[in-house]
């Protein structure tokens, strides 16, 4: 019986504890890891979200309505995503949900949107959200498979022949590897090691001395920080001189502040925000990524990252849909979604359709080295 | 606490259990009491390891998750039916956790915890690695939801009806050991090995049993949990997760079989609580562990028995005083 | 010697590089009271140990009944009728005192483990039965009344009378018993005496008895054999061991006895 | 294989090994005057770390005098530790406290990522990263300082030990608190001491190996998985046995992972000390049966 009494007292706080929102509201549901080991994606994710709800509702909000925001974080969960997703269904009532901030968390309440028909734009980057397309799932971040093709040109023009990864055993650097795994042998290249670190490591010399044994042209390395910056101090460390590439998950100022002087040289695929001075003033993201470095710097006092870029380009892509249609209703967004094209956003510039629900390709991305502790862009 | 009045309390949580629904507003709530049930049953098996038979284990997550896995890939990979998939995955946890059991309960106290915990590790580690299997750290995608003969479970509230019967079945088996013979004699043998030997207990067999049984309750609950999410990932039945499955039963009370419930849904929804206080959270939980573990040394149990016991006292005490006034 | 319920040949038990016991033969006669005695460290208890399987020796052989049991685990000789008692009394201080008792029925009234899960009318039955004898043997220590105590709540001479009504429970054949006698007072004492020799004369059983108190051993036992640093150095009846100039020896020789 | 690599390896090995090792001698330290597994092991290492990184960072401090604020920081914490959370439950089953230590484990890692965020930070290494060959094999100069401070960690803890009177009476409690109260030793200073201590040598570990592995608010986490299979492995209560066992795991992953699989690395090295733990019930130089948890 306590069981019982504890659970009716549970249910009458957790209802009583519901929020009442405004009736003509548009609510925008979220679901970011805001804490957790992805933490580094959600923080980022959840600011820029928020930081965006007050601009817009400031500025008299999309077709004369204000727009409500309800975040929630899953904790790197999936789990609590779950949880949070079924809230955001069931309870909240939101027309359009942006997030969650991984991939795993993305695939497994996916379904739940496309039962309930209210669109998914997730800030996740695998390949397996959004092909086969669901209707009514979308995501905003560069594919993988761009990076990688971004990679194996630039590859292919200094002449390597045999390249080494080394990815971590996380979902973002198996999405990666898997991706390595099919391009690189299609792309005439010759795959000498297939190494792998966990994402706790703090010591990737071993799989580095294993990689020196196979003695490849170039090395690929996958991961998200820190994992990336002990690999290039390591290479460093050992002496190892073959080049070195980065994945697009560690384009972040973070990364040279951990890598050091081990970073010098390093090249890497990124999106344009990295380097926002180094893009021409005539390029349709300038304006786009001016505004959200100085929004963000205005409003937090820290950099920018390319996460939070993500999720910028998720809530101006729904905001487009809401606009255009002039409708806030959960179907017509995914509609109207589906119709933007040549959208700029902070990752690149979007081209939804019925058979894309990514709307990015390899021109989201520049080839960058870093020199002297910045970025250079070598294209 | 006699088998009669135990009976009674599982006869009021069964139909707390089933009336709860109606009391909810939406399926939020309906998610959060399925993963409570699901914890429940994984804490109350590890109530009768731990707390009866004084056996430690770190790596329940670890079975928790190769029953999921296992039925997820008959199911979803191999086309079993999902029933098949379910006893089958069932199956294969009964028989490592034998397999894993063996050697370890040779084992004890913190050396028994490193092993489990050594074990649970590799589990997962196998979880993630084993991409073409189970889709390593991404997630396996597109498990079939629960369903018998054919018809998909497809509400929620059904569903729930299912877990929760589930649960009620194993409390009622857990029950009935606590009750009989060997119930007995694993209280017996965390007591004095040596006592509980001398009077016949085969201890290795017992401990092995109770393991076994313990890691079965967490095998069922892993398989439902499986084919209610549709999705499982390998952080679910991580390290962290079976360090959990022990706070609730710890926090329940240890021996208490209703604490260890109590305890389970404790840990479930308590950070649900705690949302509304965004990075706080996490530093509110461990305070709410910490104080839970000093001002209710022996759990929710015994927490409760003795608030049960001062309300017991002060009404014999109005009714005294009354009569004399009277 | 054909109705020695236990005979041991040649054991030896060397804990690390000191023999605890060596090369020691010992017979119990059937339906008789044997003790074994002698200074302390003399291996008694080591002995006793090796008889119930809580100790392998390095050497020798142990029958039961005419069986071979120097392999069989402990568990197995408890379930071939052969119990013990404990000098640092190992009760379940959780559980009660008949839940105690009970656990003396637990290899004697079995039942395969899903009756028990089921609760089956046959778990049900035997669950009865346990219950029934294990207050059949409570009532026969006098501590009927104390069937719902907490075990670690009693007095000290009770837990001792608990441990005997468990050992009891299990109607062995054999009873070994280990130090009965130490921390108890001299009434006490006295009882458990007459309390021995009733045990053995209602079930028949024969009783091993390991011993300091010597009024106690004399006063009860058929048969004695005297250990001293493991190795048997007398045996005999009573009067015949106490007659032993080498027994005296080792006693006086000994230590504080 | 060539020589150069399997030298490489085991060097690998011996720097991460040491990291391990470290972790486990406060494991062990707590453990022989409690009985209790410290779950926050771990997070005395991650605030020797965070602290010295935020001393030297944001408080703008050099490293020398960041470093000792560090480790006194950790200390004091490791005594607040025992005064707020252990004493007032010193009478509880061993289990509780170990619970008590995973709550406390769980609320300094949040008051961590409160405090200075979830960023990963870097420290300078003591004497710059130009690695030293040898044979073929590079040799970080902070490795030979993880090196140097485990050894004379040890030494130190050995000289205290069996050298000074707080050490004895330390050992005393282990062996049997209520013999050691009788004979006029303060248990409880004694616990309270043992916090400190194997705080002390947690923070000075996560000191020197923050420069080699970096630190965050989450590295507790893994450090005291690692640390407290150290000590299993080497036997619970030998404090040579947790840095000996911390070494050998190291040595094991980083073969397992130049010769085997790097995505199986872990799981074999858990593999061969679960193979250990049942051929040796105690763990490699186990002193004693132990007390069930």
């Amino acid at each position: 019986m306590k069981a019982a009494k504890w659970v009716v007292a549970l249910v009458v706080t957790l209802l009583s504890g519901g929020q009442v929102l405004a009736a003509d509201a548009i609510r925008i549901g979220a679901i970011f890891s805001v804490t957790g080991p992805a933490s580094f994606l959600g923080e980022p994710e959840r600011n820029t979200l928020v930081m965006l709800q007050d601009k817009v509702n400031a500025a008299g909000g999309v077709n004369g309505q204000q727009v409500e925001v309800i975040v929630y974080d899953d904790e790197s969960d999936v789990n609590k995503c779950v949880m949070a997703a079924k809230k955001l269904l069931d309870q909240d009532g939101v027309s359009v949900v942006i997030g969650p901030s991984i991939s795993g968390n993305t695939l497994a309440i996916s379904k739940f949107f496309s039962s309930a028909e209210v669109p998914l734009v997730s800030c996740a980057a695998a390949e397996k959200i959004v092909k086969p397309v669901d209707p009514w799932v979308f995501n905003t971040p560069q594919l993988d498979r761009h990076a990688v093709t971004k990679i194996l040109q630039n590859a292919k023009a200094k002449g390597f022949s045999k390249l080494a990864i080394l990815t971590v055993s996380d979902g973002y650097g198996q999405a990666g590897r898997a991706v390595l795994n099919e391009l690189i042998p299609a792309g005439g290249f010759q795959l000498v090691a297939d190494e792998v670190y966990g994402p706790k490591d703090t010591d990737m010399t071993a799989q580095l001395t294993k990689i020196k044994g196979a003695s490849p042209d170039a090395i690929i390395c996958w991961g998200t920080n820190p994992g990336p910056a002990v690999v290039a101090r390591n290479r460093v460390q050992l002496g190892l001189t073959t080049p070195l590439y980065m994945s697009h998950g560690v384009a972040s100022d973070k990364f040279i502040e951990l890598a050091g002087d081990a970073a010098e040289g390093l090249i890497l695929p990124a999106g344009r925000l990295v380097a926002v001075d180094l893009v021409p003033a005539d390029h349709p993201q300038k304006p786009v990524l001016d505004a959200y470095v100085a929004d963000y710097a205005k409003a937090y006092n820290a950099p920018v990252s390319s996460f939070g870029g993500y999720a910028h380009d998720a809530f101006a892509l729904v905001l487009e849909a809401v606009r255009k249609g002039g409708s806030a209703k959960a179907a017509d967004i995914r509609d109207n979604l589906e119709k933007i094209a040549g959208f700029a956003g902070v990752s690149g510039v979007y081209t939804y359709g019925p058979e894309n629900h990514n709307g990015l390709d390899e021109s989201a991305f520049i080839m960058v080295t870093i020199k002297n502790g910045t970025w250079n862009v070598t294209e | 606490m006699s088998y009669r009045k135990d009976m009674i309390w599982l006869g009021c949580f069964f139909v707390l259990l089933m009336l709860a629904p109606a009391a909810l507003p939406n399926n939020y709530f309906l998610t959060i009491l399925i993963l409570g049930c699901l914890h429940s049953l994984n804490a109350v098996g590890l109530c009768l390891l731990v707390g009866h038979a004084g056996q430690i284990s770190l790596g329940h997550a670890g079975f928790y998750g190769l029953a999921a896995y296992a039925s997820a890939w008959l199911s979803a990979t191999a086309g079993w039916p999902v029933e098949a998939s379910m006893l089958a995955g069932v199956a294969l946890t009964v028989a490592v956790s034998f397999l894993i059991g063996m050697p370890s309960l040779k084992l004890k106290g913190h050396y028994l915890a490193m092993a489990t915990l050594g074990f649970g590790i590799i589990l997962s580690i196998l979880f993630t690695e084993t991409v073409d299997i189970t889709g390593g750290p991404s997630g396996f995608v597109g498990i079939p939801r629960l369903s018998f003969f054919g018809r998909e479970v497809k509400k929620d509230l059904a569903l729930y009806r299912v877990v929760a019967g589930v649960l009620c079945l194993a409390v009622w088996l857990a029950f009935n050991l606590l009750h009989s013979r060997i119930g007995r004699a694993l209280r017996a043998l965390h007591t004095s090995e040596k006592a509980a030997q001398a009077m016949g207990v085969d201890i290795a067999r017992y401990k092995l049993f109770v393991f076994v049984l313990s890691a079965a309750f967490s095998a069922v609950a892993g398989v439902l949990y499986a084919h209610y999410l549709t999705f499982i990932a390998p952080s679910s039945f991580g390290f962290m997760f079976s360090v959990e499955l022990i706070v609730m039963v710890v926090l329940g009370g240890m021996v208490s079989v209703p604490g260890a419930i109590v305890g389970a849904f404790f840990v479930t929804v308590l950070p649900e609580f705690l949302r509304a206080f965004e990075n706080i959270e996490v530093v509110l939980f461990g305070a709410i562990l910490i104080l839970c573990m000093m001002f209710m040394p022996d759990g929710m149990a015994g927490g409760w028995n003795r608030l049960w016991a001062r309300v017991r006292r002060a009404w014999a005490a109005r009714g005294a005083s009354g009569a004399a006034h009277g | 010697m054909g109705s020695a319920v236990l005979a041991t040949r040649g054991v030896s038990v060397r804990f690390g590089g000191v023999h605890a016991l060596a090369d020691v033969d010992f017979e119990a006669e059937a339906g008789a009271i044997t003790a074994i005695i002698g200074p302390n460290g003399a291996g008694k208890t080591t002995l006793l140990n090796v008889i119930s399987g809580m100790v392998a020796p390095s050497g020798g052989s142990i029958r039961f009944d005419g069986r071979d049991i120097t392999a069989a685990p402990a568990h197995e000789r408890a379930r071939a009728g052969m119990v013990r008692t404990f000098q640092n009394l190992e009760i379940f201080s959780n559980m009660t005192v008949l839940e105690n008792v009970a656990m003396g029925c637990h290899g004697r009234l079995s039942v395969p483990a899903w009756h028990s899960m089921l609760r089956t009318p046959r778990s049900r039955r035997i669950e009865a039965d346990i219950r029934r004898e294990a207050m059949e043997a409570l009532e026969f220590v006098g501590m009927a009344e104390y069937a719902q105590a907490t075990a670690k709540d009693l007095a000290f001479g009770r837990q001792r009378a608990l441990e005997l009504a468990r050992a009891l429970a299990a109607r062995p054949r054999l009873l070994l018993l280990d130090e009965p006698a130490a921390g108890l007072n001299i009434a006490e004492t006295q009882a458990l005496a007459a309390m021995i020799v009733r045990i053995r004369d209602t079930y028949g059983l024969s009783v091993i008895l390991v011993e300091h108190d010597m009024e106690l051993v004399m006063g009860i036992s058929d048969a004695i054999m005297v250990l001293c640093f493991g190795q048997t150095i007398s045996r005999g009846t009573p009067t015949q061991v106490q007659k032993d100039p080498k027994v005296v020896a080792a006693y006086l020789g000994g230590d504080e006895e | 294989m060539d020589p150069s690599s399997l030298l490489q390896y085991l060097i690998t090995g011996l720097t991460l090994g040491s990291t391990y090792g470290l972790t486990a001698l406060g494991f062990t330290i707590i453990f022989n005057t409690t009985g209790v597994i410290n779950f926050a092991q771990g997070e005395f290492v991650m605030l020797g770390g965070m602290m010295s990184v935020y001393f030297t960072r944001v408080l703008g401090l050099g490293e020398p005098v960041a470093v000792v604020l560090a480790v006194v920081g950790a200390t004091v914490a490791g005594a607040l530790v025992e005064r707020l959370a252990i004493r007032p439950v010193r009478d509880c089953p061993t289990i509780n406290l170990i619970i008590i230590t995973i709550g406390v484990s769980i609320l300094i890692r949040g008051l961590a990522m409160l405090a200075w965020g979830k960023d990963t930070h870097v420290l300078e290494p003591f004497s710059g990263d130009r690695p030293i060959m040898v044979l073929g094999a590079a040799v970080m100069p902070q490795a030979l300082w993880v090196l140097a401070v485990s050894l004379l960690l040890l030494a130190g803890l050995k000289a205290f030990f069996s050298g000074t009177i707080h050490g004895k009476a330390m050992l005393a409690c282990s062996h049997d608190p209520k013999a050691a109260s009788l004979v006029g030793i303060g248990v409880q200073r004694m616990v309270l001491l043992s916090f400190m201590i194997s705080a002390l040598v947690g923070a000075v570990g996560g000191v020197i190996l923050t420069p080699i592995t970096m630190t965050s608010y989450d590295v507790g986490i893994m450090l005291g998985l690692k640390g407290f299979a150290a000590c299993i492995l080497g036997g619970l209560g030998n404090p040579f046995g947790a840095a000996a066992g911390g070494v050998i795991l190291g040595v094991l992953e980083s073969l397992g992972a130049g010769f085997v699989s790097s995505a199986y690395k872990d799981a074999l090295a858990f593999v061969i000390l679960l193979a250990l733990l049942f051929v040796k019930p105690s763990g490699l130089f186990g002193l004693k049966d132990t007390k069930r948890v």
